[in-house]
């Protein structure tokens, strides 16, 4: 089996996370775009531990971990955007410029 | 005497001073200034006994006090057969002929413009602890024989001197200090990588003793110059692959031609001069005195101290550049200073025509030429000096200096009238007073170098003429305008440092010997390295 | 193969960081636990104490016989890290110390909260400084990220702390997945997540995946980047440390960048620069790009500060300056004589804290008398505040006028290094 | 060979050095003292002066004295010292006397003038400098004392400072002479580097060049800048401008500096250094016809001047020109002499146009008239300077322009006649101005009357010296000329330049006497019938209004330009410098629109371009 299309699909998945993050307007989905992104890497590191040169254990467990982490932020990002959309009534993240230069 | 640490002394002096002001409260004008003129005039005192100690034969470097200061050992993993490797900056004063006259010509210079700061408006506490600060650190520049010792005073004087032009300035001198300071800040850090190639390469030393490899990075001047020149098997010299220590021709080219710059910056070499004719308008008098007459030549020293002595193939390869550069300070400054209108601006396109004559000694490289350069700093010091104190005094009363807003002076202030048409002969190089030792003594030696380049750089001679009358004149003769029939010639406590500088600009001018004797073996040293360096190029 | 148990024994070498974990605990439980009418300024003594005594502990660590490693070399306890520790806690109790009474009138509501979030913010630091494997390194950056992500939000009234703490988490959460994706190609490559392990896979035959180890590199590079605020990765910075309360924004320039700094240091100087990779092209453009992102730093973070008015933006631009002089020592080439550039960094890294934290002290004290922080209300401060304008001149140097000059001084060490290998660029 | 006074020559100018110290340190207090001060200082050089020159007088060797230990070059040593040689000797009894008389004349004539203290300090300090000058033991230290003559001459030009003209006077006789001075400068780093040993010393220069030690190129070099230096101060064309400008100075300074002694050191230092000159036969004919041309040049001037000091000062260019002729002819013995009955006659002149200015308080020739009968002593003795300089037999002027001519009909037959035309123009511009100012009717009303003593004991000594002067060296004596060592010297009587000589003197008497005397010629004729001619002749053919178009505007116009240039260029690159830090702050700026997905975006970019542009090249080979 080759691992090409593990990377593969995990890289598309990867620019698909990239893409939203940067594109979309609600807040929600850039979040969830995020979580995209770091599951693209948990693809990555599956298919590594068990396609690559190299397989091994480290990879899965290393996902494990991405994937706790992951939980834990996207949290403290809800947590943050349910405070910012009390405060200014909005979850659109281009309204989102109070401070620049 | 032998055991004083006279150096330390004179260079410390001032900055013992400062402490003192910290604790006077600010409001005693009179006793602040009383201490801070003490401050001064000790170093001059013993800046005076220096100069009547200092040996004019034997060993050039005289009065050594060197203590261990920065030792930071390295890394040495890998290379277990080293007993200690370690990085080492010593506090490392001295002086000789070069310095020597540099030190008396700041302790002289210093006092002066102390006296003259007497009329400073505000703040006079703050102002003479920068103006003490400042003088340490001048001092610690000429003494200084060690690259970061140098570079730490070098930059000591550059932070007073920002805020005693932007603090006791006229009108634009938050910009003229801004414009000071990045000038002088790119300087300093084109200086310091240059230091730090130099000690990185030149710097190595490996000192083998019976069972001890000692390897170290120091930045002792003579170390280096003995590494440089006195020791073929020094890490530097030898051009073997992989040894990061040689200093190729392009390697010292390059740091040649930064240490150039940086210290062309200072100087200040065409077309980096611009910074300086702001200060010169916008600072205080008395800080432009100290400006003109001591922080230019600080560019000058540092240029023959590591430019010229460090690399002088390269030096002597570049003298014709060094020359034409030379020329084109003066006559460039020269012209420029003839159509000027501000009589500040004058004297500050004068002093870099002035400079330019400096270049001109340097490139010439000889004896006469090297010693031309160093007359031409001490007697522009105290001629630059003497010039802005009138300054300083004249626009006191008027409120102005603009050439075309005064005239005939001297029925008002006839005394000042006569010290500033001294200084502005000196100025013009006229024999009898110090400036024309410096030119004749630079023109000769760059004629025996450059015929040519040295008759064209002549012309400034003439046009130095057109512009200290032009000047001068305009001030002190012509009919007087009414609102200055009225106005009091110098007090006491101006014509006191006047009439010292001029019985100094005399001096030199009259009997140059004085100055002459002492520098001799220097001279002879650094004239004798140069032409070895020019015989390695011939082979 | 080591034993990948945990002692006990090995908890000895881990006090620090349990000191953290159990005040941070403590002060949590008793913020629930306590009602809400007693004060919980006991929180911030507590923190402090914490720190203290982790700072304590961590100083007792200093010069071991020999680097300790835990777990398989996954967790160092060597001079570099115990070094960094110092840094990062005595930032941190600065910080934490500054906080002092401003933390309420910054409407900051959850007090308490505020101040024990520092300590696992500090603990994460630490593992990041002390981490030799991927995933403690990972697990140290986030722990960090994540506590600053609400550290920031803490003024939840406000409009700009909680729009900061957003648009730090959006790009901190890509940031982290772009590190997270070049960390998969790095243990895809060498089948181990352990630093070394990932050194030596590099040095063997890396030819036919050398498409993927650039790729690697520069996914690292771009993440860190971001966490240190080095341009063209530092557009966060300057919004965020606005957005901020002063001394979070403080912690922000010092712990948090320190921090991203140490793994950088470690990433380098393990990985990609390490001595068995001498010479390789791979180091080579290692280093270069370093080296790149350092000049780039310098130059934009200084030119954007020339023209900047307020004083939080103006000095995230520039901790952006900063973080290239600090990046210098990194970038720079080890030579035989002189290949542990660590000392010029820490010192200089030192030296930044405390002129950071200086600065920001007598921001957040203008801040509260003048009611902004616009570069105005500074002006005439040499009038107003007679003992203290010795601090933003003295101990910070941030002003523009002064800038360019004084950071290249302090930045001596650093060129020093540079400047060796300058020499041996033209030696060839 | 006793050397009694002579080893102690260095006192007669340290006699005028201590006066003015002490006119310097006192000021104002001395009152009238400072006169008397002046003329004592000055009587003991003249007395010390005599005595050595009649010590001289047996003597053909040199008396040289530099131990004095002044700079150290190196290996090289640089001494200054004094030196007497029978030439030093006799310009020191010329120059002490002179200043000696202008001393005591103008003690009269500054009466009154609340700076008179000053005024003597100066002249005390030129008669130091030019003292010094004249025995000066090298070359250096002759340009020291020469620049020291140059700054009395611009101090006392100056003197009257609150008048705009004599500012510009002063200014423009410093700066002129300068420029002649740096030619002098560049020619004594020329002797500098090619003299064996560096020496700079006359003995030495004259050993190195009789003996041919130098390559006549570099001989022709030294001699041509030396010279410039020479011309610079004697007022040879073209740098002849700033000397009738200098009239604005009082009188007696005209008639001690401008006439008798500083204006003549350029002739004194191309005698001195004749050697120099005789070893380039480039550089000797350069003198002549410089001279010569000079003469001619300045004599036409001089006969469409109205200001009575401006005649006389074109007559002192012009004569000059013949001093420096006669040196380039070879006849220096000429040269000296003629410098010798000029200092005496000419000083006579101004001291005698003083004396007029004093009485009638104008300057114009042509607001004078009949002051013959009202001023006799001034008349006569003016009448006398006037004859001897039209070169009227026996007078001193004739004896001394004979001897120039003479050598000039031997060696040189174009400059023979151009120094015969001269010397006709002399004679009329002289007789002009005599009939315009002494006879005729009162043509204004001033009641002149004879200036006091002060004023007429100078002119009578003068008018004697006049008269006698010439008998020292005439063709049937030729002592002067041994005395001098120049052994080249004819001593026949050529009768025909005597009687050409005296023909053109008269001639030129007669014509200004028809034309200004007896009114029988009208004087518009040239005015009326060449009208451009008498214009281009009156406006001094229109020299310093080229200058002033070339040089002071040219300087001008470059400084300008430079100004724009340091404005625009250097100091612009400089903003451009600055405004592209500014620029690349505006740019980052930009960026920090607030929009958190434009971070994400730049942070994207960056990485790409940072990897594609230095992975790329490994990959794709760009370089």
């Amino acid at each position: 089996m080759s691992i090409t299309p593990y990377l593969t699909l995990a890289a598309i998945l990867f620019c698909i996370g990239l893409y939203g993050a940067l594109s979309k307007k609600n807040a929600i989905i850039v979040l969830l775009s995020i979580e995209l992104m770091l599951n693209a890497v948990n693809l990555n590191l599956i298919a590594f531990a068990k396609y690559g040169p190299k397989p091994g254990l480290a990879g899965q467990i290393f996902s494990l971990f991405n994937i706790t982490v992951a939980a834990a932020e996207v949290a403290v990002g809800i947590a943050i955007l349910i405070n910012l959309y009390r405060n200014r009534g909005t979850t659109d993240v281009t309204d989102m410029d109070t401070m620049k230069r | 005497m032998d055991k004083l640490p006279l150096l330390t002394l004179i260079a410390f002096t001032p900055l013992l001073g400062a402490l003192v002001l910290l604790f006077v409260p600010k409001q005693q004008g009179r006793l602040i200034k009383t201490i801070a003129l003490i401050a001064t005039l000790i170093p001059l005192v013993l800046a005076a006994a220096l100069y009547a100690a200092y040996q004019a034969s034997g060993d050039p470097v005289q009065f050594k006090e060197m203590y261990s200061w920065i030792k930071i050992p390295l890394n040495k993993e890998g290379l277990e057969q080293i007993t200690s490797f370690f990085f080492e900056f010593k506090y490392n004063l001295a002086v000789d002929g070069l310095s020597l006259p540099l030190v008396f010509l700041t302790a002289l210079v210093s006092a002066m413009a102390a006296l003259a700061s007497f009329h400073i408006k505000k703040r006079w506490k703050t102002f003479y602890i920068c103006f003490l600060l400042l003088e340490t650190g001048m001092f610690g520049v000429f003494m200084a024989q060690d690259l970061f010792l140098f570079f730490l005073f070098f930059e000591i004087t550059l932070v007073p001197m920002f805020f005693l032009v932007g603090i006791w300035g006229y009108l634009d001198r938050e910009k003229a200090a801004n414009k000071f300071l990045i000038y002088n800040g790119i300087g300093s850090a084109i200086m310091l990588i240059a230091f730090l190639i130099i000690v990185a390469t030149v710097g190595f030393t490996m000192t083998q003793t019976n069972n001890e490899v000692i390897l170290s990075y120091s930045g002792d001047i003579h170390q280096i110059a003995h590494n440089l020149f006195q020791d073929p098997n020094a890490f530097v010299n030898q051009a073997k692959p992989n040894n990061p220590f040689f200093m190729s021709d392009t390697m010292k080219w390059t740091v040649f031609l930064m240490l150039l710059v940086a210290f062309g910056i200072k100087l200040p070499i065409f077309p980096f001069h611009t910074w300086m004719l702001r200060v010169h308008t916008e600072a205080p008098p008395s800080i432009v005195m100290i400006h003109s007459g001591i922080l230019l030549k600080m560019g000058a020293y540092g240029l023959i101290r590591f430019g010229v002595l460090f690399f002088p193939a390269q030096a002597k390869e570049a003298a014709l550049l060094l020359g034409i550069l030379g020329v084109i300070n003066i006559l460039y400054g020269a012209a420029l200073a003839v159509v000027q209108r501000e009589f500040k601006l004058v004297l500050a396109y004068s002093s870099i025509s002035h400079m330019g004559v400096v270049l001109l000694g340097l490139a010439a490289f000889n004896t006469s030429g090297l010693q031309g350069a160093v007359f031409q700093l001490v007697s522009h010091g105290l001629i630059s000096a003497l010039l802005f104190l009138l300054v300083g005094s004249i626009y006191e009363r008027t409120e102005t200096t603009e050439l075309g807003a005064l005239g005939g002076l001297a029925k008002s202030i006839p005394f000042m009238s006569g010290i500033l048409l001294i200084a502005g002969m000196a100025s013009l190089g006229l024999p009898g007073l110090s400036g024309f030792i410096g030119e004749f003594l630079a023109f000769v030696g760059m004629f025996g170098t450059y015929k040519a380049v040295a008759a064209v750089g002549a012309l400034g001679i003439i046009l130095a003429a057109v512009y200290v009358l032009r000047g001068v004149l305009s001030i002190t003769f012509g009919p007087i305008a009414a609102q200055y029939a009225g106005i009091r010639d110098a007090r006491l406590v101006e014509a006191i440092p006047m009439i010292t500088l001029v019985a100094f600009i005399l001096l030199l001018g009259i009997y140059p010997s004085v100055l002459s004797e002492p520098l001799q073996q220097t001279i002879s040293g650094m004239d004798q390295l140069l032409h070895s360096a020019a015989g390695h190029i011939g082979g | 193969m080591e034993a990948l148990r945990l002692q006990l024994s090995d908890l000895q070498h881990l006090i620090p960081e349990l000191t953290l974990i159990v005040t941070a605990l403590l002060a949590a439980l008793l913020d629930l636990a306590l009602p809400r009418k007693v004060s919980r300024s006991f929180s911030a003594w507590l923190t402090l104490l914490g720190i203290v005594v982790a700072i304590c502990f961590t100083a007792l660590e200093l010069n071991p016989e020999e680097p300790i490693q835990l777990l398989a070399q996954s967790y160092r306890i060597d001079d570099f890290a115990s070094l960094l520790k110092l840094v990062i806690l005595v930032g941190t109790g600065l910080v934490v110390f500054m906080s002092l009474g401003s933390a309420a009138r910054d409407d900051i509501h959850h007090v308490g909260e505020y101040y024990y979030l520092f300590l696992p913010a500090a603990l994460g630091g630490m593992i990041m400084a002390s981490s030799g494997d991927l995933i403690t390194l990972y697990v140290g950056l986030e722990l960090l990220s994540i506590t600053s992500y609400v550290l920031v939000a803490m003024k939840k009234k406000s409009t700009e702390s909680n729009e900061g703490a957003f648009k730090y988490i959006v790009l901190g959460g890509i940031s982290s997945a772009i590190i997270l994706y070049g960390m998969s190609f790095l243990y895809g490559i060498s089948g181990s997540t352990n630093l070394l392990a990932i050194n030596s896979a590099l040095a063997g035959s890396i030819d036919d995946v050398k498409g993927l180890v650039y790729l690697a590199f520069f996914l690292l590079l771009a993440g860190f980047g971001f966490k240190i605020a080095a341009a063209p990765f530092h557009t966060w910075a300057p919004d965020v440390y606005q957005g901020a309360p002063t001394p979070v924004t403080a912690f922000l320039a010092v712990v948090s960048k320190g921090a991203g700094f140490a793994i950088l240091f470690r990433v380098m100087y393990w990985v990609f620069g390490s001595l068995t990779l001498m010479g390789t092209d791979l180091q080579k453009d290692a280093l270069l790009s370093l080296s790149v992102l350092a000049a780039i730093s310098m130059i934009a973070g200084n030119a954007m500060a020339l023209r900047q008015h307020n004083v939080k933006r103006l000095l995230a631009y520039s901790g952006i300056a900063n973080a290239g002089y600090l990046l210098v020592p990194i970038a720079t080439h080890f030579s035989l004589v002189h290949y542990a550039n660590y000392s010029e960094f820490l010192f200089y890294l030192i030296a930044y804290l405390f002129m950071n934290i200086g600065a920001f002290a007598v921001l957040m004290i203008v801040q509260r008398s003048s009611g902004n922080e616009e570069l105005r209300g500074f002006a005439g401060l040499y009038y107003r505040a007679r003992g203290r304008p010795q601090r933003p001149c003295c101990s910070s140097f941030r002003w523009p006028a002064s800038r360019s000059r004084r950071d290249f001084s302090e930045s001596c060490s650093s060129s020093w290094a540079r400047c060796r290998r300058n020499s041996i660029g033209s030696a060839r | 060979m006793a050397n009694d006074f002579t080893s102690y020559a260095w006192l007669v100018p340290l006699f005028p050095l201590l006066a003015f110290l002490v006119l310097i340190a006192a000021g104002r207090q001395l009152r009238e003292a400072g006169a008397y001060i002046s003329i004592v200082a000055m009587l003991a050089s003249f007395v010390l002066a005599l005595l050595i020159f009649f010590e001289r007088l047996g003597h053909t060797t040199d008396y040289t004295w530099n131990q004095l230990k002044w700079l150290t070059i190196g290996d090289f040593q640089l001494n200054m010292g004094f030196e007497v040689t029978n030439l030093n000797a006799l310009m020191l009894v010329i120059v002490t006397l002179v200043s000696l008389l202008v001393n005591i004349y103008s003690k009269g004539y500054m009466h009154g003038d609340e700076r008179v203290n000053v005024f003597f300090s100066y002249i005390q300090l030129f008669s130091f400098a030019m003292l010094g000058l004249v025995i000066s033991v090298n070359v250096l230290e002759l340009y020291i004392f020469w620049e020291l003559v140059g700054v009395c001459s611009f101090l006392l030009v100056g003197f009257w400072y609150f008048k705009p003209e004599a500012r510009a006077a002063a200014k423009k006789a410093f700066i002129v002479t300068r420029v002649g001075d740096v030619g002098l400068f560049l020619g004594m780093l020329l002797l500098f580097w090619y003299m064996p040993g560096h020496s700079l010393d006359f003995s030495a220069i004259h050993n190195a060049f009789s003996q041919g030690k130098i390559d006549p190129s570099i001989a022709t070099w030294i001699a041509i800048l030396v010279f410039v230096g020479a011309m610079g101060k004697s007022g040879q064309f073209p740098l002849h401008t700033w000397l009738p400008d200098a009239m604005e100075g009082p009188t007696p300074i005209s008639a001690l500096i401008h006439a008798a002694t500083m204006v003549a050191a350029g002739v004194y230092l191309v005698a001195r250094t004749m050697d120099i000159f005789q070893a380039s036969p480039d550089a000797m004919l350069v003198v002549a016809y410089v001279g010569g041309f000079t003469a001619i040049f300045a004599a036409t001037i001089g006969t469409a001047q109205n200001d009575i000091k401006r005649v006389l000062a074109y007559s002192t260019v012009s004569q000059l020109g013949y001093m420096m002729m006669a040196l380039g002819l070879g006849a220096a013995t000429a040269g000296i002499f003629h410098l010798f009955t000029h200092a005496f006659f000419k000083a006579l002149l101004f001291l005698g146009a003083g004396s007029v200015i004093h009485a009638v308080h104008t300057q114009d020739i042509r607001e004078m008239g009949g002051l013959a009968g009202k001023m006799k002593i001034t008349a006569w003795t003016f009448a006398i300077g006037a004859l001897a300089l039209s070169g009227i037999v026996p007078l001193s002027g004739f004896w001394s322009k004979d001897a120039i001519l003479s050598a000039a009909f031997e060696h040189n037959q174009l400059l023979f006649w151009v120094g015969l035309i001269a010397a006709f123009f002399t004679a009329f511009y002289m007789a002009r101005l005599f009939f315009l100012v002494f006879a005729g009717k009162p043509r204004s009303d001033a009641h002149a009357h004879e200036s006091p003593a002060p004023f007429t004991f100078p002119l009578v000594v003068l008018a004697v010296l006049a008269v006698i002067a010439g008998f020292v060296f005439t063709p049937f004596n030729g002592w002067l000329g041994h005395w001098l060592g120049d052994h080249a010297e004819a001593e026949t009587a050529n009768w025909t330049v005597m009687i050409l000589s005296t023909l053109a003197g008269l001639l030129g008497i007669g014509l200004g006497y028809v034309m200004y005397g007896k009114n029988s010629v009208s004087r518009d004729i040239v005015a009326g019938n060449a009208p451009w001619l008498y214009t281009l002749v009156y406006r001094k053919y229109y020299i310093d209004e080229l200058y002033d178009v070339v040089f002071v505007r040219g300087l001008r116009l470059i400084g300008k330009a430079f100004e724009l240039f340091d404005i625009y260029i250097v100091d612009g690159i400089v903003r451009l410098c600055s405004a592209a830090v500014v620029g690349i702050g505006r740019l980052g700026l930009r960026l920090q629109n607030g929009q958190v997905q434009t971070y994400g975006l730049a942070t994207l970019l960056g990485l790409l371009i940072l990897a594609l542009a230095l992975a790329g090249r490994r990959f794709f080979h760009l370089g």
